[in-house]
């Protein structure tokens, strides 16, 4: 079957998803001072409706939207290509990043009467930066793309950590840098291997041609290996905690949130896509026991932090692993429904987490703005305090345990009726061990917070459109489960051909 | 073994050797300077997989000769990235070391410092 | 003898003396040593490059591996002087080394095994390239490949040099935002600096806008011809000849983002004239291409100064 | 061959001996601004004379030009640098 | 003629790989800076030798870039290497802080 590579209906509007942000950046960076901020909010609506207008022309067509640019063809020129799986973390991106720059324009406006102040400044550019930086990712369909596409992630990213510019965080800041410097350097090293033996960097191209000779396996274990690094799954995730939870708690929404999802989406593309039909279950099985490794070792520790703020990070190591458990379940699927079911399954995990997260870190942020520490053994009254953070921190609690009806709850139920269709049962065992110790360390903070004292606890006041805007983030990861009933048919659009072309 | 194999060869043992760098040297400078050479490793690779595609009277894949030319300049804008966070650690914290003892060393004292990072960081 | 046979022993002197600079520059006792030994590195890259037949990339390399990096890291190298004793003095972690070696040795063996089993015949573009680049009204199908097959990777590694920029911006303390990057330099105006940098300016200058229209054509290009500029202006402030500007200077944002945004208009343009995002029309795609390029020239050569420059040092007002 | 050639060839050759013997002095001489003064020889003598063998070969005048400017900018680069190399190394000396 | 050429280079750039000798032993930063130097010319004439031998402009235009750049990158050690002034002035020598910098903000120390 032919690859489709030539432009679809509504392709102009990947397109323009990608210019408004790139465009956006370069605008904020020429006007500065109050303009960053303006712009970066400015440019939401449009971005939203150009995500939005893709969204359709792919249920509309039930097929990928493909843009070719340049009118150069592959091999020698570069498609941008949106599948359901593109389609679906384009929408998750937008929402995340309207709620996380609503809150931030209580922690980062600029002052007025000032020419244009550097927090502010960097905060609102860097925040394009992450949003063009993940829909290159999203919509790229060249390995090299996705290689500048990365970059792009890490510099967006990197800076955000140290915004404050304490020792700690500076050292965070470079110790992820680095990390991510050595990840995309493998990952570029593994896609010139690629190219030597195929001749093409098209995604869809090699799903076509794949070989599983010595060559693809080497290139595709380096470029997998820099990808864990960036993702920072375990072992591989000491850099994680650090720059987490000692960026501003807006920065730290965006790379707990979504910044991590950029690295992970790649490894989907290599191994589902463009690789998939070479790939074993059995490598499969190793990149899902270390997302085993990630769940245990990242909630263990998660539960003996005595900061919350690092408690939330150490949960983002723990959660990542869920995301790998998805590999051996697609590869060793039984029937494809089992490995539609394991493939909406990650993906509505990582949507999830991504709407989960970013929440949970904000709320962790008000309550050190209230109290003016996040010491958790010291949270006794904070819910009376600040109910709606609390509560925000509670709803997306129960999304990372993944209760009904949150969508970690419909996410961990595909997941694990997959392991059980393809009778993988030990990974039954690790979900619902993660469920467990997810459990307890978010219970352990609720339990606290709920605790009341005899005086009534001392806040400074936060702003109550920024709690508003927490809680309404948090009420989304909630209810995910519901909504995303539909989607999972939105999720497999334009992967048939893919996924059928790789089997 | 021609030309371009060898070059492939010497690619492969540089990254090996920025790699070894990159993890093993405590100045963060010179983990810097490895990961540079971990990348020329790399290009080179690149170079000789352009090399081995000369065709249609090109000396190389002109393709992948103009990715490297994107990927250097991406590396030297990662580098100087990394450079001015150093030189801002070192000045903030006076070492050069990635290990989180290194701040405990050299750090003299201060009041209400706050190792968490709150809501809003603490601004100077 | 005969010439391939001195090519080859050539190329093997190369690929040695590489290898050994590379583990000098690992192993050297001092960072400033290293640093020496890596800009001697970058020049014996650029040889390589040349010998591999991609003189466009061994321009690249020349500029950016032998000159702004050297530059970059020999100034960090200087400063952090102070530090080297400290972390030389870190207990040694022979568990941490067995991992380093171990990970070494894996990467550098499945690169190495993965070079002897690339496939013969190689696949190439190579002739797909050539057919396609007179259709760009390009002679050089490496140019070809930056601005017309590829043009978009390249429009998002310009947005790439930018966000760099910013990051090493943001490194700066919240008084000095909007001040000049790097320190003051001091330099006698009739010193020999002063007079080398002098004779040397209007003679780079020339070269770098050589390099530009030349790169239509043969190895060069706007990327090259950028790096030129950049070490050039770097130059000149080192012999106190120019200043820093200010980083809210205007005029700087816009040359700052020139370059994307030109990228980002023409490809609008072609949306909207229906040959699509980044293409161009055919007897219009050469001009248009050089007019993106001179612009190019001039954003690649200020971003890159100015990453070496480092985040703002001091106030807008220390000027002169 | 040509006399042209063998005049080429003598130049070159006494070009290549400038550099090997700029190399012996860089490592054989006994303190620093000797060991300047040897690199100085390979750096003026040594290109000059390859660019000089070289000329009758330039295929066109650009060519020939630049194989000039290149001396030219070697020379300028190389008394800059021995200038500015011989204070530091002096100022080295002083403070050791 | 053309073996000649290419004989020559190689034992141009023989010659300056045995000076890179000097980059390894020192023992001066002077003499790592002389070494990478000759490097530098060494490689341009090997290269201008390159050129002759296949006709190559590009050749010449990597020689005449690296002439450009070697200077660049020598001033840069020099000045940035061994003190914080520019060694060629006379006057600033003087009043020269010590080759090795103080303090680790030495970075800043001028605003």
């Amino acid at each position: 079957m032919p690859m489709q590579d030539a432009t679809t209906a509504g392709g102009a509007w990947l397109v323009l998803a990608l210019v408004v942000p790139v465009a956006g950046l370069l605008l904020a960076l020429l006007l500065g001072g109050r303009g960053a901020q303006r712009i970066a909010l400015l440019a939401l609506p449009p971005g939203a409706v150009a995500v939005a207008a893709v969204v359709m022309h792919l249920v509309e067509s039930g097929e990928a939207v493909v843009y070719q640019l340049g009118g150069w063809p592959p091999p020698l020129g570069i498609v941008l290509r949106a599948d359901g799986l593109s389609a679906a973390m384009m929408a998750m991106t937008v929402v995340v990043l309207a709620a996380v720059a609503l809150y931030a324009r209580a922690d980062f406006s600029a002052p007025s009467g000032q020419l244009e102040s550097r927090r502010p400044f960097v905060f609102w550019t860097l925040l394009l930066g992450v949003w063009a930086a993940l829909l290159v990712v999203f919509l790229a369909g060249d390995l090299f793309t996705l290689y500048v596409a990365l970059e792009l992630v890490a510099f967006s990213a990197v800076p955000l950590v140290c915004l404050d510019g304490r020792a700690e965080t500076l050292q965070a800041a470079l110790r992820y840098l680095l990390y991510a410097l050595a990840g995309s350097v493998l990952y570029l090293v593994g896609a010139v291997l690629i190219y030597g033996g195929y001749g093409t960097l098209d995604i869809g191209r090699l799903a076509q041609a794949a070989r599983a000779d010595t060559v693809t396996v080497i290139a595709v274990a380096l470029m997998t290996a820099g990808l864990l690094a960036k993702t920072a799954l375990f072992p591989l995730h000491l850099w994680l905690p650090p720059a987490h939870a000692g960026a501003p708690a807006a920065a730290s929404a965006l790379l707990s949130g979504l910044v991590i999802k950029g690295s992970f989406f790649i490894v989907i593309r290599l191994w589902l896509d463009a690789f998939g039909s070479v790939m074993t279950p059995a490598a499969a099985q190793l990149l899902a026991a270390l997302g085993a490794g990630a769940i245990v070792v990242g909630s263990v520790v998660a539960l003996q932090q005595a900061r919350l703020k690092l408690m939330v990070a150490y949960s983002t190591v723990a959660q990542i692993g869920y995301l790998f458990l998805m590999f051996p379940l697609v590869l060793g699927a039984a029937s494809a429904g089992a490995a539609a079911a394991a493939v909406a399954g990650g993906l509505l995990q990582a949507i999830s987490h991504a709407t989960a997260k970013a929440a949970m870190f904000m709320a962790a942020g008000l309550v050190y703005a209230a109290l003016g520490h996040d010491r958790v053994a010291d949270l006794r009254g904070a819910a009376r305090a600040l109910p709606l953070t609390i509560a925000a921190f509670a709803l997306s609690g129960i999304a990372l345990i993944g209760l009904p009806p949150a969508g970690g709850f419909l996410a961990k139920w595909l997941l694990l009726t997959s392991a059980l269709e393809s009778a993988q049962w030990w990974w039954v065992v690790v979900i619902a061990l993660g469920g467990l110790l997810t459990a307890a360390y978010v219970f352990l903070v609720l339990s606290k917070a709920l605790t009341t004292t005899a005086e009534p606890v001392v806040i400074t006041p936060v702003p109550r459109s920024s709690e508003v805007i927490v809680l309404a983030l948090a009420i989304i990861s909630a209810l995910l489960g519901v909504a995303a009933l539909a989607p999972l048919d939105l999720v497999l659009i334009g992967r048939a051909e893919v996924m059928s072309g790789a089997r | 073994m021609n030309s371009a194999t060898w070059y492939g060869l010497v690619g492969a043992a540089l990254a090996g050797i920025g790699l070894y760098g990159l993890i093993v040297h405590p100045h963060a400078l010179r983990k810097i300077l490895s990961f540079n050479l971990l990348g020329a490793g790399v290009f080179l690779i690149a170079g000789v997989v352009a090399r081995r595609g000369a065709a249609a009277g090109l000396p190389g894949d002109p393709v992948l000769q103009g990715l490297v030319i994107t990927g250097i300049i991406v590396a030297f804008a990662a580098t100087a990235l990394a450079v001015a966070l150093l030189l801002r650690l070192a000045e903030t914290a006076h070492t050069a070391s990635l290990a989180e003892a290194a701040l405990d060393r050299q750090r003299e004292p201060v009041a209400g410092s706050d190792p968490a990072g709150g809501r809003t960081g603490s601004t100077g | 003898m005969n010439i391939v046979a001195i090519g080859l022993a050539l190329d093997l002197a190369f690929g040695l003396l590489a290898l050994a600079v590379a583990v000098f520059a690992l192993r050297a006792r001092t960072t400033y040593a290293a640093v020496v030994g890596f800009v001697s590195f970058g020049v014996l890259l650029a040889l390589v490059w040349f010998r591999l037949g991609a003189p466009d990339v061994a321009l690249t390399e020349a500029a950016i591996g032998g000159g702004l990096t050297g530059l970059l890291m020999l100034n960090a190298s200087a400063v952090l002087r102070a530090t080297e004793a400290a972390a030389a003095a870190e207990p040694r972690r022979p568990g941490v080394r067995l991992v380093a070696l171990l990970a070494a040795a894996t990467v550098a063996g499945g690169l190495a095994a993965a070079v002897l089993a690339l496939p013969s015949p190689a696949p190439t573009l190579a002739p797909l390239a050539v057919a396609g680049a007179p259709a760009t009204g390009l002679g050089n199908p490496v140019a070809a490949t930056l601005m017309a097959f590829r043009a978009t990777d390249t429009l998002l590694e310009m947005v790439v040099l930018v966000l760099a920029l910013v990051g090493v911006w943001s490194l700066t303390r919240d008084d000095l935002w909007g001040g000049r990057p790097g320190r003051r330099h001091q330099a006698d105006s009739k010193g020999v600096l002063v007079f080398f940098a002098r004779l040397l300016l209007p003679v780079g200058v020339v070269f770098a806008v050589f390099l530009l229209f030349v790169g239509a054509d043969q190895p060069g290009g706007a990327f090259q011809g950028g790096t030129v500029l950049a070490a050039l202006w770097l130059l000149a402030i080192m012999a106190r000849l120019a200043d820093t500007p200010a980083i809210d200077q205007r005029w700087l944002r816009f040359w700052l983002i020139a370059g994307p945004a030109v990228f980002v208009a023409v490809g609008l343009a072609g949306l909207a004239f229906g040959v699509g995002f980044l293409g161009y029309p055919e007897p219009w795609a050469k001009p248009i291409i050089l007019a993106v390029e001179i612009v190019k020239i001039v954003s690649v050569g200020v971003t890159l100064a100015l990453l070496v420059a480092g985040p703002p040092m001091r106030p807008r007002g220390d000027d002169r | 061959m040509t006399p042209l050639q063998i005049l080429s060839a003598v130049l070159i050759g006494a070009g290549v001996f400038f550099f090997v013997a700029g190399t012996v002095g860089l490592l054989r001489f006994p303190d620093t601004l000797t060991r300047l003064h040897a690199l100085t020889k390979a750096d003026n003598l040594g290109i000059g004379l390859i660019v000089l063998g070289l000329l009758p070969f330039a295929a066109n005048a650009l060519v020939a030009l630049k194989l000039i400017l290149i001396w030219i900018l070697v020379l300028l680069a190389s008394s800059t640098v021995s200038q500015l190399a011989g204070f530091a190394a002096r100022r080295e000396g002083r403070q050791r | 003629m053309n073996e000649f050429l290419l004989g020559s280079a190689v034992l141009v750039l023989a010659a300056v790989a045995a000076g890179l000798a000097r980059v390894l032993r020192g023992p001066g930063d002077t003499e790592r800076i002389m070494a990478a130097q000759l490097l530098g010319t060494g490689g341009i004439a090997a290269l201008l030798l390159f050129g002759a031998t296949a006709d190559s402009t590009s050749a010449i235009d990597l020689a005449l870039l690296l002439a450009l750049l070697a200077a660049f990158a020598a001033i840069a050690f020099v000045k940035k290497g061994t003190t914080h002034e520019c060694p060629g002035d006379a006057d600033a020598a003087a009043a020269v802080a010590p080759a090795t910098v103080s303090g680790p903000a030495a970075g800043g120390d001028q605003r």
